[in-house]
Formats: structure tokens, sequence, C-alpha cells
């Protein structure tokens, strides 16, 4: 038996199709997860993609955070299931409350579509252990509400705690406070980042295969089911 | 505030009241074409009657002017041509089997116009409207690319109308999930007062599950599903309502209508999902997408596919906005909407798909026996039409042809005379000129604003010659695409132009190791009133299509745009060429940068002569358009074609790129700086270096080789005669291009020439 | 020193996506009762004494909104 | 029927790109004297009588702000 993740589908989410296939060059199992439905159907781990979730037209995340699925997830969570939410996914799970902050337009009101080189600032994450500590990966940002803002406090906490796990290195990309593109929750299980890692998991669709990395380590945080 | 109930014109009435003057002047019918509608009606049409036919017979939806001409497509294309083509001209678009099983259908479309008025929303719902012809096909959309022409770039006008459409391109297409996989982005002044927003999208499906609308089988459902319809770019059939209402606003009577219509890719990306649920449930007949003309389209065209007799329920039409009459439910241009025929056990099921995406489904009809299109509102007949009259049967004009009296003196008016650099110094200050100059410059800024990673199938986007996708995860079978055209060289000349323009496109695709398979086009052009320009119409179309013939590669759709001109000066003719090629494993792709391979040796494939007639460096240095084209070998494309990919599967190709505008130099710096590896070149002692370097001669491609596979790569291209020189090689060591007797570029200095222009003009 | 509001909103006629978007979810959140919803932009300027209302329209017109598609309100406000 | 407008704004301390944008261009479009500006959103809202203001309040906080970044303002405006 392999580890089985689940993939949320709201109506608008878009790289769905994408982090399945990096769960999938895992070698774990994708469970598909319909936003209407509560049920995780026993998975062990949930990611929550990019896209825009319901139009994105109020506030990014603003309306799946409602979804019964998320409310699920946001339970499991609260168990210690390891969550991730990529770029949307990240807006999600900052509205639902699962991570601090927000994501607010980029600095430059574009979209902005390119490879993005980050460090991985703390490598005790379910999704950043099989990085070394400072080790700089390149992968695509594809956002136009990337931009991370938090109150100083927050942010302070955030540094204090080594909550930053994933940083932009080579200038700031949207606007981000403190240069930050992916954040952990307390407990090292929920992590949200911009970037698509799951669109860097071999070289010929992406720009190098650094993100697989992020769904490898899910192994090492929650075993291989006997 | 009440709404005035609207007293709507039945057919009933109309047969009643023969006289009434009605407006269809206004709704751009000519004289005789409404004495048509009358005889084939037997009497005057109904207000929703007029409606119908005054859009379908219009220039954009009967191609009455271009139809005569575009003909001239199927003469030429032989059985052999067509033997992988599974839907023609005629569909919503074009279908080629790629093989595997596997069924690709592309097609461009215009959105000019509506992109001028209100550039976001014009280029979003442009994307939107091709998006769902090729959804009509049965076929998943895959990717997007966006032919672009903007105006001078210095001009107050074009930020506004650059930064609409790229954000409307980007906005609609990111949203929707498709990634942009390339386009174009040219800048003249011809096109200040009427940019060119063209769209293409690419979709797949399995062959056996190829949909072409029809509504055969009496007794099928009609079912309306997706957006609900609003008051959206009916400007033009307001007069309907005014002329009943006295045309004041407070009275029901709409004047001021925008012909805007506003886009919501949210709505789309659901309703493609829904779709492709629909299909692979198979609970539908047939499938139209609702495009320019709306219901009026999507109903005459799915009656007169089938067989023949179709009635709706007007009325059941969900509504956006309140005292719609039937004129206006018909013409109205709401996006995001769908038209399905279903069979009446299969309604249940084709609910419950829409329900669980959200999407609202009507059923507003069936298909009836008999040979008429019956529209009731509220129980009474407003429409009653043989809807082949409609759709198919609209007014054709053999329009006044005549050669611009005018072309002699601008091919006469040659580059030959134009002041050239000679020395060491103005050469290598030509080759950053060239590369920061508007139309050469990086594309970045744009592009890196359209999503070009999701679905996680891009092989090749921007800066790559053509963009590919993969389409089989489990063979790695893919298409590559490129558009491209030049209107400087249709301009010069339309017939060599359309050509040059199909040989670009088929060489971008090539030299990215596919195999160039169908043509799809988007055919730009000014007033086809003026003889001048039906003309420049005419002759690209011989030229395209002849050009075909000769690639034996068919033309499978397109689209004409006409009246593309502020006051009366037209815009160049554009008539953008895709190719969709084909290649049998995305892993040999042949990359545009230099330097994947160290110690690669750079050649030059094809000859160069002296041609500078239309090209960027008279434009640049010169503002000069005249002479002639480049010559156009489509025997010696097809050889350098073959080459191509046989070096691409044979692994002895590590990059290739081909010369277009700017010639050599500028195909050298962006194979340095997309590579990010530098070379050092070394031209021919005994012919002039600015030809050589700037040159745009057709027909050629610089490729890198690696050392071991050269003497196997030229005896190859000396074999098949195919002429090839050695130009250089690639040094990773020298962070610069280095051109041997003329000087050195820092690839730092290079980069910054050619990546800051667009962003110091629009950021 | 005034502070003004300017307030966008699409016209009636025109497809909003946004406000389509919340009316449509209030129900799923369990509040009942809403029955349209028309999203636009909100605008707070902070202007010199100079500048009047004249020009503050024309602000509005040519710049914060979009005439085709949108219309427009401008108010001053206490401070 | 009551027809209600909620205004949301970036909170002060909250970087405004938006509203700095449209700063920076106007004295460009030849518009002097504005100071600063910040964009924000602005809904108008059909509701039943049935709504309270408690009710409002809820919706404007819990869904059309997010009270991370933005203040909003609940207005009863007459039909
Ligand atoms: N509007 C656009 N949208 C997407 N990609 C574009 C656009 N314009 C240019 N590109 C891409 O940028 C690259 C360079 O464009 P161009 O110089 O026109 O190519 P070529 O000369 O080979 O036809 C190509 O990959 C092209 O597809
Ligand atoms: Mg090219």
């Amino acid at each position: 038996m392999s580890l089985r993740v689940g993939v949320i589908t709201f109506p608008g989410t878009l790289d769905d199709v994408d982090a399945a296939r990096a769960v999938r060059y895992a070698d774990a199992e994708a469970v598909p997860l319909w936003h209407a439905d509560p049920d995780l159907r026993g998975v062990d781990a949930v990611v929550v993609p990019g896209g825009f979730s319901y139009g994105d037209y109020l506030r990014c995340g603003a309306i799946a955070r409602f979804a019964p699925v998320m409310q699920s997830v946001i339970e499991a969570a609260g168990k210690g299931m390891p969550v991730l939410g990529i770029c949307n996914g990240f807006q999600i799970l900052c509205e639902a409350g699962l991570l601090p902050g927000a994501l607010v337009r980029n600095s430059k009101l574009h979209f902005v579509c390119r490879d993005q080189w980050l460090k991985v600032e703390n490598n005790t994450t379910a999704w950043s252990s099989r990085y070394e500590r400072g080790a700089e990966i390149l992968v695509p940002l594809k956002s136009g509400e990337g931009g991370y803002q938090a109150d100083q406090r927050t942010l302070d906490e955030l540094e204090g705690e080594g909550r930053v796990v994933f940083r932009y290195v080579g200038g700031n990309p949207n606007g981000s406070r403190n240069e930050i593109a992916g954040i952990t929750s307390a407990n090292g299980r929920v992590v949200g980042l911009m970037p698509h890692p799951e669109h860097a998991i071999e070289a010929l669709t992406g720009p190098t295969d650094d993100g697989l990395g992020v769904f490898l380590s899910l192994i090492d945080a929650v075993g291989v089911p006997a | 505030m009440t709404a005035i109930q609207p007293a709507v014109d039945t057919v009933e009435h109309a047969s009643g009241t023969p006289d009434l003057e009605q407006p269809y002047r206004e709704l751009g019918l000519k004289d005789d074409e409404y004495a048509r509608i009358k005889e084939i009606l037997g009497r005057r049409p109904t207000d929703a009657e007029l409606a119908m036919y005054s859009v379908m017979w219009s220039e954009h939806c009967s191609y009455k002017s271009s139809k005569v001409h575009l003909s001239y497509f199927g003469e030429t294309t032989t059985d052999e041509m067509r033997s992988k083509m599974l839907a023609g001209i005629g569909e919503n678009a074009g279908v080629v089997d790629v093989g595997d099983g596997w069924a690709v259908t592309f097609k461009a479309e215009s959105h000019n116009h509506p992109s001028y008025v209100e550039p976001y929303q014009g280029a979003a719902t442009g994307v939107g409207g091709i998006v769902r012809d090729i959804l009509a096909m049965g076929a998943r959309p895959l990717a997007v690319m966006d032919p672009l022409r903007f105006g001078d770039p210095e001009a107050a006008d074009t930020r506004r109308v650059v930064h609409g459409i790229v954000a409307g391109v980007g906005g609609y297409g990111n949203c929707l999930g498709l990634p942009n996989i390339g386009g174009e982005v040219v800048f003249d002044s011809s096109y200040q007062g009427n940019p060119l927003l063209n769209a293409l999208c690419v979709g797949a499906m399995r062959v056996e599950d190829l949909h072409l609308a029809h509504a055969s089988g009496t007794g099928n459902r009609v079912v309306l599903f997706g957006a609900r319809t609003g008051l959206d770019g009916i400007g033009g059939v307001s007069v309907l309502a005014s002329e009943t209402f006295g045309g004041d606003e407070h009275s029901g009577g709409r004047k001021k209508l925008p012909a805007v219509q506003v886009g919501d890719p949210f709505t789309e990306k659901v309703l493609i999902e829904c779709c492709l649920e629909l299909f692979a449930q198979r609970v539908v007949v047939g499938i139209q997408d609702l495009g320019g003309a709306g219901l009026s389209c999507a109903t005459s065209e799915l009656a007169s596919a089938g067989d023949g007799g179709m009635h709706v329920y007007l009325d059941r039409v969900p509504l956006r906005a309140t005292g719609m009459t039937p004129a206006e439910v018909l013409s109205s241009e709401s996006q995001e909407r769908m038209c399905a025929v279903v069979k009446p056990e299969d309604v249940d099921a084709f609910m419950a798909i829409c329900a669980k995406w959200d999407v609202i489904a009507t059923d507003i009809g069936e298909v009836t026996d008999g040979d008429h299109l019956v529209i009731t509102w509220n129980g009474e007949v407003v429409v009653d039409v043989p809807p082949r009259t409609v759709a198919h049967e609209g007014p054709v004009y053999h329009r006044p042809i005549e050669r611009p009296a005018d072309q002699d003196a601008l091919q006469a008016d040659t580059p030959d005379a134009l002041a050239r650099p000679s020395t060491p110094e103005e050469l290598l200050a030509l080759v950053t000129t060239m590369a920061s100059s508007p139309n050469l410059a990086s594309r970045k800024w744009v592009t890196d604003q359209y999503d070009r990673y999701v679905r996680g199938g891009t092989v090749l986007a921007q800066p790559s010659d053509s963009g590919m996708i993969r389409i089989d995860e489990t063979t790695n079978r893919g298409v590559a695409l490129s558009t491209d055209c030049n209107g400087r060289f249709t301009k010069l000349d339309p017939y060599a132009g359309a050509q040059l323009a199909l040989a670009e496109a088929y060489r971008n695709v090539a030299t990215s190791g596919a195999t160039p398979v169908a043509v799809t086009n988007c055919l730009n052009f000014g007033s086809p009133e003026d003889p001048a320009v039906m003309w420049q119409f005419e002759q690209a179309v011989k030229g395209l299509a002849d050009g075909c013939a000769e690639l034996g590669i068919p033309v499978t759709g397109g689209n004409v745009s006409f009246y593309n001109q502020t006051g009366s000066t037209a815009v160049l003719p554009t008539p953008v060429v895709g190719v969709l090629g084909v290649i049998d494993d995305v892993r040999r792709r042949i990359p545009t940068g230099i330097g994947a391979e160290a110690g690669e040796t750079l050649l030059l494939l094809g000859d160069t002569r002296d041609e500078f007639g239309g090209s960027e460096w008279a434009h640049v240095v010169h503002g000069h358009l005249g002479g002639l084209p480049p010559k156009v070998d489509l025997a010696r494309e097809k050889l350098l074609g073959e080459i191509l990919v046989a070096g691409s599967r044979d692994g002895m190709v590590s990059a290739a790129h081909d010369l277009s505008d700017g010639g050599l130099a500028q195909a050298l710096v962006e194979a340095c700086l997309i590579g990010e590896t530098g070379a050092r070149v070394f031209l021919d002692g005994d012919a002039d270096p600015f030809v050589q370097l700037f040159s745009e001669s057709a027909g050629r491609v610089l490729v890198a080789v690696p050392r071991t596979e050269e003497l196997r790569f030229t005896d190859m291209c000396t074999a098949r005669g195919l002429p090839w020189s050695k130009v250089g090689v690639v040094d990773p060591e020298a962070g610069a291009l280095e051109i041997q007797g003329i000087g050195t570029l820092p690839l730092a200095e290079l980069r910054e020439a050619w990546e800051a222009t667009l962003p110091a003009l629009f950021d | 020193m005034a502070r003004v509001v300017v307030d966008v909103v699409p016209k009636p006629e025109i497809l909003d996506p946004q406000g389509q978007a919340v009316a449509n979810a209030l129900p799923r959140l369990g509040f009942e009762g809403v029955t349209s919803v028309r999203q636009g932009k909100h605008f707070e300027l902070e202007v010199d004494d100079t500048v009047d209302d004249a020009t503050l329209a024309k602000i509005a017109e040519t710049f914060l909104a979009n005439p085709v598609i949108e219309d427009w309100v401008v108010r001053r406000v206490d401070a």
C-alpha cells in the first residue's frame, strides 16, 4: 500500500491535475476530493492546489474556505494531518485561519509567471524535510495576488519560531513582506507557499525537478503505511 | 418604475402589416438584401427575424465578401492532403489525426474592434470565444496563443491598449487554466486606431470522441446551458426596440447600450469541465457554442446542420435583464453559453451533470420534422424561417478588385539606396540597436503575465520558436504550434507575403523538431469595399493556398476580419498563419537556446542573399518600407524541415533557432541569451558582413550540433542538397557574443538591451 | 485638505461576475435574504483644497472608472 | 427591501499597491493635488427586511472583508 494523498478540486481549481501528478511521481496515491463533499476518504494528507476557486472574484480563497471539504480539512489539520496549500491553496489556508497572514495583489499589479529561486529556510516541516537547510531551488511562480502580508507581531513570531519555510531570493517578485514565499503552522504539519513545486517535477515540463522534494518529504512525515 | 411590457411583433402581425417600415439599414442590411429576405419569407420579416438575418448576414458571420475567395482553399486541397483531416473548413474548428488515436483541433479568431473599444474585455472575450469553438468539437482545450498587433509603441494610446489587451488575454486564459504557449507582439503605426487581437486555441480528444454540431433526430431536446442571457453586445439591435418604443431608455427602448461584453472566465472554466463530462457520459447528440451572433447563430446553425426542423420556446431562456424583447434575446452576445441537442432519455442525466457543476441548463425546445426553425415567445410565433437561409444562404459578393495604383511605385522604392553601416563599430552598434528595437526586444514583459505551466503539459513556450505541448503522458506524443505574419512583406507583395508567413510558421514548428501537418489562419485586412484591399486579400489567399499545396499540408480552418482601418487607411495586410506540427516524442524537442552540450558547433543552414525589402533594419534605422520582400522557396523550406526533424530524431541537433526578423545577428543574440551561453562567430570574409548579419532571406535556420555529430549532420545536409556553412562555436567561458573582425558584446550588456525595452515603454 | 470618496460600480446592464459570485456564495454560507449584489471599487482620496469638484469628476470619469462599462459617484466627506 | 452598502478598504498599515499606483499615475495625467489614495471594494446589496444589522455586520466581517488586512463599514441607504 502506498501513501494516500487527497487533492481537492473546487470549481475553478486549475492545478489539481498537476498536484495529483506530483503526488504520483512521489510514489504516493492521489485521491481526488470534491469541494462539496466533506468526506476525506481516509487520506493521509491533503493538498489544496492552485487555481481560481469559485473565480476568486471577491478575494482569493474567500469563498473556498467555507466549502464542506474545507471544514473537514480544518478539523483533520487540528489533529495533525499534513496539509499543503499551493498558490490559491495557500490563500485558502490563510483565509481559513490554518496559517496566519494574507496574500494581496502583487506590488506591480501584474500577474507574474516566472521561474523563481527560493531558499529553503526550514527543513523540519512535513513538506520540506527532503531539502538541505539553506538549499536553493528553482520552481515556477505564477500568481496575481502573491504578496504575503501580516502585521509586525505575526511576522516577528513567524521569524522567531523559524516558521518561514521558503523565501524568495534574487529579488522580491511580488512585494511579499520579508520576501516570504511560504510558511508553516506552529506544529510544522501545515505548509502554504505561493510558488508551484508541483510544476517542477521533471525537466521536460518544468524548469527543474527541484519541487519533487516537497512531495517526497511527506513520506518521511507520515511514513509509508504497511 | 414600471417596465412596459413590449408588444411583440409576431409572424401573424408581420403578415398583416406588409408595408410597415423596418430599420433594416440601421441593422446593416442593404436594400436588395432586405428584399431577398422578404422573398424568402413571402412577407416582411418580424423584428426577431430581422435581427437574426441582419446579424447572420453580416460580413463577420456570413463571409459574404470573402466566400468566393476562400473556396480556393478547398480547390487546392488534394485528397492526399485531406487524408489526416477529420474535420475541415466549415466546422467550428479543423481536426487533424495526429496518431496514437489522438485527434487535435485548433483554430484562430480575431476580436480586433472590441479590443480597441475596451481592450481588457475585448481581449478576454476573444480568448473565451475561441476556447468554446474548440470545446464544441468535443476536445479538451489544452493551450492558447495570442498574435497581437499594436500601434506606434511611443504613442500615448498604445499604452492603454497594450495594458488592457495583455491583461485581458492573461486574465481570462490564466483563470481558465490554459497555458499560453506563444503568440506575437508587433508594433506598427498602421495599427494605431485598430489593434489586432487574434487568439488561437488548441485542444485534443480521442479520435472516436469527435463531436460535430448537428441536431438530427425528431423529438430530441434543445438545451441551453451556461451563463444567463443579458443585454451584452446588442447595441445594434437596440434600434428595433427604440423603433417600437420611441428610443427612450425609460420607456423600454435601449438607445445607448454599450456593445461591450464582459467575460466571466470562472463560468467558462466550469462550462469546460461540465461539457467534457457531458461528452464522456455520451449524453449529447451535438453541441454548438454561442459566439458572435448568440442564439440566432446557434439555433439556425444547429437546425440547418441537422434535419432542418426545430422549435425553440424563447421565453424559457434564463435572462439577466428585465424586459428583453425576442429580438434582443436572439441577438444577445452574452458569453459563456453553449447549446446542446440531447435525446429525451438522456435529459435527466444531462441535467444532473450540469447541476453537479452548478451550471444553469434549460430545455428551450425540440428538434421537429419539417424544415422550419420556429421560435415562439409566450405562445406566439415570432420566427418561422428555413434555417439554411439564415445560416448558410446569405448574400455572396464579388467585390471589385484592383491592384493599388501605387503598388508599382512601392515596389520600385527599393532599400538599395539606404545608407548601410560599414565599419566594424557601426556593425557592432547595430546589433545592439536592433536587439533593443520594439519589434525584436524580449517579449518577457508580455509573456510573464501569462501562465505557461498550468496543466503540466507545456514542453516549449516563450521564448521558443514554437509552443509545444505533450498530449499523451504515456507515449509522450505532442504537438507544436507557431503563428507568424510579417505585414510589411505582405504589403509589398501580398501573394509572397502570405507564403512567407506560412514559411516562417512552418519553419518555426520544424525548428523545434516537429513535423508540420496542418494550417489555420486569421486574415486581418481593411475594408472589402476598397478594391485595393480586396486585391491584397485575393492575392494573400491565393498565396497561402498555393503555398499549402506545395508543402502538402491543408488549411483546416480560419477566420476573416475586414474593416481593420483608421479612417480610410487600412492596417498592413496581416494574414496571420498558424501551423500545427506533430512530434511523436516530445523528449526529443529541440530547444532554442544554445549551450545545452559543451563544445557545440554553430551552423547556418540555407542561403543568404542581399534582401532588405520590408526588413526590420529598413524599418528601425530608416523608417523605410519599399521594394520586394525576400524570395520564397517552399521546396527549400520543406527540405529544411525534413533535415531538422531527422536531426532531432537522431540526436544530432542540440539547439536550433530560425532566422526571421533581424536576420542572423538577432538569431545569434537570442540563441545566446536564451541559452545563457556565449559564442564565437566567424563571418565569410568574401561576403558583405552587413548582408550576412542582417539580411532577412527566408529558409534559414541556425543550429547547434555537438562536435561529435558535426560530420554526420553536415554530410546529411550535403547529401540532400541543403547548403550549410559553419558560422561559429559555442563558448560557455566567453560570457559574450564575439563576432570576429567586428567586435565583442558581453551577454550582460546584450541582455540589458534586449530586455529593458518593453518595460521601459510600458511599466 | 479634504477627503473624497469615489465609488465605481459596473453599469446595471453589464455582467458583474464578482457580484454574482458573492450573491451565489451567501446562501451556501447560511446567509439568506440577500437578493442581489453588485461589486465595484471604492477609492478614498486625500486632496488639497485647490482641487475642485470639476477636477474630481474628471479624475473619476477619465481614470478611476471606465465609462464604457462603469458608473461612478464622487462624494466629499468630512475629514 | 433595503439597500445596503459595504465598503472595504485595506488597513492603513497594509501596503496598498493599487491605491499607490493610482496616486502615482495622477500627476502623470496632469492631475495635481491628490496627496494619497487608498483603493478598496464597494458592495451594493439588496436585502430583505428580515436581514438585521447584526447579520449584515457578520456578512461583512466574515466574508466580504478579511479582517487581517482590511477594515469595513456597513451603511443602509435609502432605496
Ligand atoms: N503575445 C504573445 N503571447 C505569447 N507568446 C508570445 C507573444 N508574443 C511573442 N511570444 C513568444 O515569444 C517568442 C518570441 O517571439 P517572436 O520573436 O515573434 O518569435 P519568432 O520570430 O520566432 O516568430 C516566441 O516564443 C513567441 O511565441
Ligand atoms: Mg522563430
